[in-house]
């Protein structure tokens, strides 16, 4: 993948922190996450407009041409906001799943529609069992014609339930390929499942004889493999930017806070918490960064370092977020207080592409073990 | 002696006892017979309803009565409201509430912690004035169980604002249905309202309702405490959909069991060194009973809340790791998931309500290992100096 | 297992306190340590006239006929002092191992020279892998005339170097049974093994035809699990009663160091590091009273409350005395100090009857999972 | 301009180096070229032996010097005595000194910890008092490398008991070589001894060996500290015995590997979550060094140490844990025992020594946080009135 420069990643970041500062604070988010679709189209079509949406499609094909540095950078602000909405699932798994092909025409066909936002495409890659391996695909393909057709489940499908074309992984007699299907053909039933996160939509796709086309290029595994050390890369920087966040607003609270006379971040108590948890989110961003640098420059030991930033900051930004909780005290008990939105948000992303105990495994095996 | 006393019993509640009640009526009806018979409140005084006995006669009673399944005695242990009138109530108030409470006919609820006074509760500032032979109080209280319900809340306000925090304060039986108590509900992070906010804006409070003197509220809250203290620490929730729960085996067994994680060594670490921290509790606490019963003070009661925040953290993390991904959904459709997430949050509950595990650690440190105090910077200033938010 | 009433039983601790806190303290400890047996024959003798070495032997045998819930009693005096010596070993374990095989012949024979204390047994279970399974013996017997041969390896025996006599679990054609060695005769390698807890005595015993005399009763390894839950309950009352000694020295140590104009307990760092302690050390004690309870009781389940002991204890001391050594600060850094001599026993302990991971799993599947 | 510079440095290296230095004489005399031809100290002014260059150029030669492994440059950053003498030093302890410091030929201790101040190190008591145109020191110093053998020692004392603590410390280059020090070997639970007690009885130090002014030793001591600091964090040691080391693969890695238990899905997840500590905290060093070449300050620094803690005590840990009852042994024929259990001991030296983790999390708490410092008892007191054991 090309990437931008630094400088650049860096002025793009600004520009979307400033228009999620606008446009997309905790209201905002509460208002949109109890609504169907769980994002605000308009919103969704000024972030396409500033470039995210498409950040990682190439300029060629209608996108921004970034790559996962700058990819990386921008979920960080996209995790601080905890914003709603296809981003993750469209902009980042299907148009990484579809450039990872590599074929040329179904990336000039599929891609400018993501890439501007005017298409929600979503990846169905696992079964209900929820393993992200070649295992876990639970759709097999059948040759029906000139076409396939499709049949089993794929479930975990982020914004499935919104999504205008589904990119299938599906097994063949020869392997995983990738097919593309229609959300709106016969064949194929799309359920949401209601999810603890309220501003997360998963959806369950059940295909029976479902028509669809097969689409060429690099092996279907290992093009799913590449999109998801994507987007697993981007939901690293996610969970890094939120859990900086939510840690920036407990020690905000803990200075102005007062209990026994003083603020509470003067006790040991809370301030050893926010040091440790510190060292937490620090952590979490340089596995977030070292792991889009390592894609950026597909460098060897590249896996380690993508499922190192899987598991570290998937824990991370949960410890932060449960931690972040007991030191606000009643406060963060309420409904109306945003900590367990980050608390939720921490726990949908722990489980959304694989637990950390899967990637602590595959990093071992990645360090040679 | 105690032989004569477990026939009385045994014989009253042979006569009586015609199983659980069907419904609220007839629960307080038998309240009554019990209050009647003077087994409401064994360890009272007479003239309160009791018997005078001792601790010792009276768990006979009490286990009497426990091994019927039959509700209302041991009030005298269990009943924080009724106790606290006893100790501190004024005589008019007493005769007019103490036995319909033992009846179960006062609902209750507490009007303790404020916003800004949680963890340091003696920082409250729900301001009340005596104005023309009653007390008119101003102010907001959080965290209230029952206030819609209740008839009374017991109330904490400051009556000094130029003593000291702690010596400030008095303590009231607030009569809740009146223009000047406003309750509104207030969502948890579950989802759920169980509590309330409560506004009080120039509502009014007979003066036979103060418990205490003036400005010694802080000591009859301890008492309050107390009482509340030794009914909690067993009161922590369960799952809500009783999925995996009815098997007799240990509900983390069984979930991972339904779940086919059994056999996952990993997990089977993890779900042992859970387990034990329940099973570890459990024998704490019989060890603290034991203690007490034969007099000894025990170290371990002050333990218990700090050991069960840890339990249901440890346990919704556990049925989560059990769950992997099906933990991300919720709705009826997904009762296991349910209940881990439920649980997850719900267990802030014991680690922040009714003092955080720090706050816990402190008195644990403070009262049962003697550690020293650490400075505190507000205790003697007269509460208008105290520094606030 | 008999008992004795609870009230004999404190007396009993109480005065084997006084005997402690007068012949074994720190400085005897360090005296004796050093010394090639690793314990004070001397005091040996004052615990056997207490009744402290034959403390579960029947009375009949000369032993004070105690069961296990007086034994974790004053295990938790022995652990509180660190007693160095071959109580663990041969008057509990090997004097249990006897016991359990509940030949009578056997017993009136060998336990009074154990209960008295003139004799030293060490029983010889298990490899060099340290497995306490039956698949972990590696010693085998072969019937030789009218006698048996003993050839493999035992280690892990403790006090070995100071045996006067050996208990050796062997394997035969009809399963695991036990045998009567003389640890002077030919055939057999007493080698003591260098131990990091240096008031620890261990030895590796490898046997290379060594004649041996089968000891009958109950099946053998039912006579040595049923020793090593005894074995396992003395321990955990050992970790106990130690894990609650180093606790309140920390805790006193706190009260009155000065850092800062006021005392480190006054801190919530140090504070609430000892609540948290005070916490284990407390269970610990339930479990291992509970666990004697049941075994004296033979309860159903008495299985589930050893292993529960087994780990608990065993990790709280290893904590506590992990912890003490941070809350002390460098003082605990230094020889002199006692602190790392209870954190050296605690990681013996830790794994001298199996380590926790062992125990959990065990425990485990007590509790029917 | 920075080609010619590199050009000089590589022309001079070209002509004087010749490899490591196979003794110590061979080493001071390679030191003393590089300070011969101002190589030492490029950022320093010429006067002392210095090149007044801007860091960017300074770093240029530190990397001619490391590209070839020689050492000698950029002790104007790592000789910590040497810069705090630069910094506060009088004329005539400068000129008498300062090239022999940078020539390797002046051995240095630290006297800085007493018994009674650890953590509080401005709550020291080691006394100096003026007299006769000299100081004249009494008190305990604790936790000294290499006091044996050093030629000086820098030495807090106090020297105002009336001015709040830390105002009445002051500085000083003390002769270690003279009757009045005492040095006793200290033996650490690890069982070496590589720190010693110093015990100071009237020990003289002449006046120009004060660094600062009397009264300011606190702020000398902060600038030496922070330089300690800057070299320090790398330095935690590893295994004493080599084995499994050898193989290229992570350290822990290759001791499961041989110890076969490699192949145990529990230990592998502790594996994981314990090689994750150092591969994070190696990323974090790395930021922080991009950071402060961009001229950023970052919080990374502080959490080094915390970090570092962590690593080496769940390290030690998870060695145990690898080696399970073969953890129980020592000496020579236990060599993965000794590590696991040296190592074990030796994690306290870095969450004590430099400050323990819990003043550590006190320092990112307020410095990098920004949360308010706790009341101090004893900040403003007049020394004098100090609380002490």
């Amino acid at each position: 993948m090309a990437g931008i420069g630094r400088e650049e990643a860096l002025a793009f970041r600004d520009q979307l922190r400033r228009l999620l500062a606008a446009r997309a604070g905790e209201a905002e988010l509460r208002r949109v996450m109890e609504t169907p679709a769980g994002y605000d189209p308009t919103l969704w079509r000024q972030l396409a407009e500033l470039g995210l949406v498409g950040l990682v499609v190439e300029a060629a094909h209608g996108g921004t041409g970034a790559g996962p540095v700058a990819l990386e950078l921008a979920m960080e602000e996209v995790g601080a906001a905890l914003l709603p909405g296809p981003l993750l699932g469209s902009g980042v798994l299907a148009a990484g799943l579809v450039a990872a092909l590599g074929d040329e025409a179904t990336a000039a066909r599929l891609l400018p529609g993501i890439a501007d936002g005017s298409r929600i495409a979503a990846a169905a890659i696992t079964g209900p069992a929820g393993s992200w391996t070649e295992a876990g695909v639970a759709v097999e393909a059948v040759p029906d014609g000139g076409g396939w057709t499709l049949s089993g489940t794929a479930s975990f499908v982020l914004h499935g339930q919104n999504a205008d074309l589904l990119l299938v992984a599906a097994r063949t007699a020869e392997g995983i390929a990738v097919f593309e299907a229609d959300p709106r053909a016969a064949g194929l039933v799309v359920a949401a499942l209601p999810c603890f996160d309220h501003s997360l939509r998963i959806a369950e796709i059940r295909f029976t004889g479902a028509p669809a086309r097969r689409l060429g290029g690099r092996p279907g595994w290992a093009a799913v493999e590449a999109a998801l050390d994507l987007a697993q890369v981007a939901m690293a920087g996610e969970q890094a930017g939120a859990g900086r966040r939510v840690l920036e607003m407990t020690v905000e609270y803990a200075k102005t806070r007062i209990q026994f006379g003083r603020p509470i971040g003067s006790f040991q108590a809370i301030k050893h918490m926010a040091a440790d948890l510190l060292l937490e989110a620090e952590s979490a961003i340089s596995a977030a960064r070292h792991a889009a640098e390592a894609l950026e420059g597909r460098a060897v030991g590249a896996g380690a370092a993508v499922h190192l930033a899987g598991f570290a900051c998937a824990e991370a930004f949960a410890t932060i977020a449960a931690t972040a909780i007991q030191m606000h005290g009643g406060i963060a008990f309420t409904w109306d207080h945003p900590a367990h939105l980050y608390l939720r948000r921490a726990r949908a992303d722990v489980q959304l592409l694989g637990a950390p105990a899967w990637h602590r495994e595959r990093y071992l095996q990645a360090l040679g073990a | 002696m105690t032989d004569a006393l477990r026939d009385e019993v045994r014989a009253w509640l042979a006569a009586h006892w015609t199983g659980p009640a069907a419904d609220e009526a007839a629960a307080r009806a038998w309240l009554a017979k019990v209050v009647e018979a003077r087994w409401a409140v064994p360890r009272w005084p007479v003239e309160w309803g009791g018997r005078a006995l001792p601790d010792a006669e009276a768990r006979i009673i009490e286990a009497e009565f426990a091994a019927l399944g039959a509700p209302g005695t041991g009030q005298d242990r269990t009943n924080l409201y009724a106790n606290t009138l006893l100790a501190f109530g004024t005589q008019a108030l007493k005769e007019r509430l103490l036995l319909r409470m033992l009846r179960g006919e006062v609902p209750m609820c507490l009007l303790y912690s404020e916003p800004n006074a949680g963890s340091d509760l003696a920082g409250l500032r729900c301001r009340a004035e005596r104005r023309d032979g009653q007390w008119v109080v101003n102010g907001q209280k959080v965290w209230t169980s029952y206030a819609a319900v209740a008839e009374y809340g017991m109330l904490v306000a400051r009556t000094d604002w130029d003593a000291p925090k702690h010596r400030g304060i008095s303590f009231f039986f607030c009569p809740m249905r009146q223009p000047g108590v406003e309750v509104r509900p207030l969502r948890q992070i579950t989802g759920e309202s169980r509590f309330n906010e409560v506004f009080l804006t120039d509502a009014l409070i007979p003066e036979e309702n103060l418990l205490g003197q003036p400005g010694q509220g802080w000591a009859v809250l301890q008492t309050a405490l107390a009482y509340e203290r030794s009914v909690m620490g067993e009161a922590a929730r369960g799952p809500r959909s009783g999925v995996a729960e009815g098997t007799g085996e240990p509900p983390l067994i069984a979930l991972a069991r339904e779940a086919g994680r059994l056999g996952d060594p990993v997990l089977r670490q993890d779900l042992a060194r859970v387990l034990a921290y329940r099973a570890l509790n459990a024998l704490n606490t019989a060890r603290a009973k034991a203690d007490l019963a034969q007099g000894t003070s025990s170290p371990l009661m002050s333990l218990g809340k700090l050991a069960m925040s840890r339990i249901l953290h440890e346990e919704a993390r556990l049925r989560t790791a059990i769950l992997g991904p099906e933990s991300l959904f919720e709705g009826p459709e997904h009762p296991r998931a349910e209940d881990a997430n439920f649980l997850t949050l719900n267990a802030y509950f014991t680690s922040i309500g009714g003092g955080t595990d720090q706050i816990q650690r402190n008195i644990i440190g403070e009262r049962v290992l003697g550690l020293p105090r650490e400075p505190e910077v507000d205790r003697d200033l007269p509460f208008r100096q105290v520094r606030s938010q």
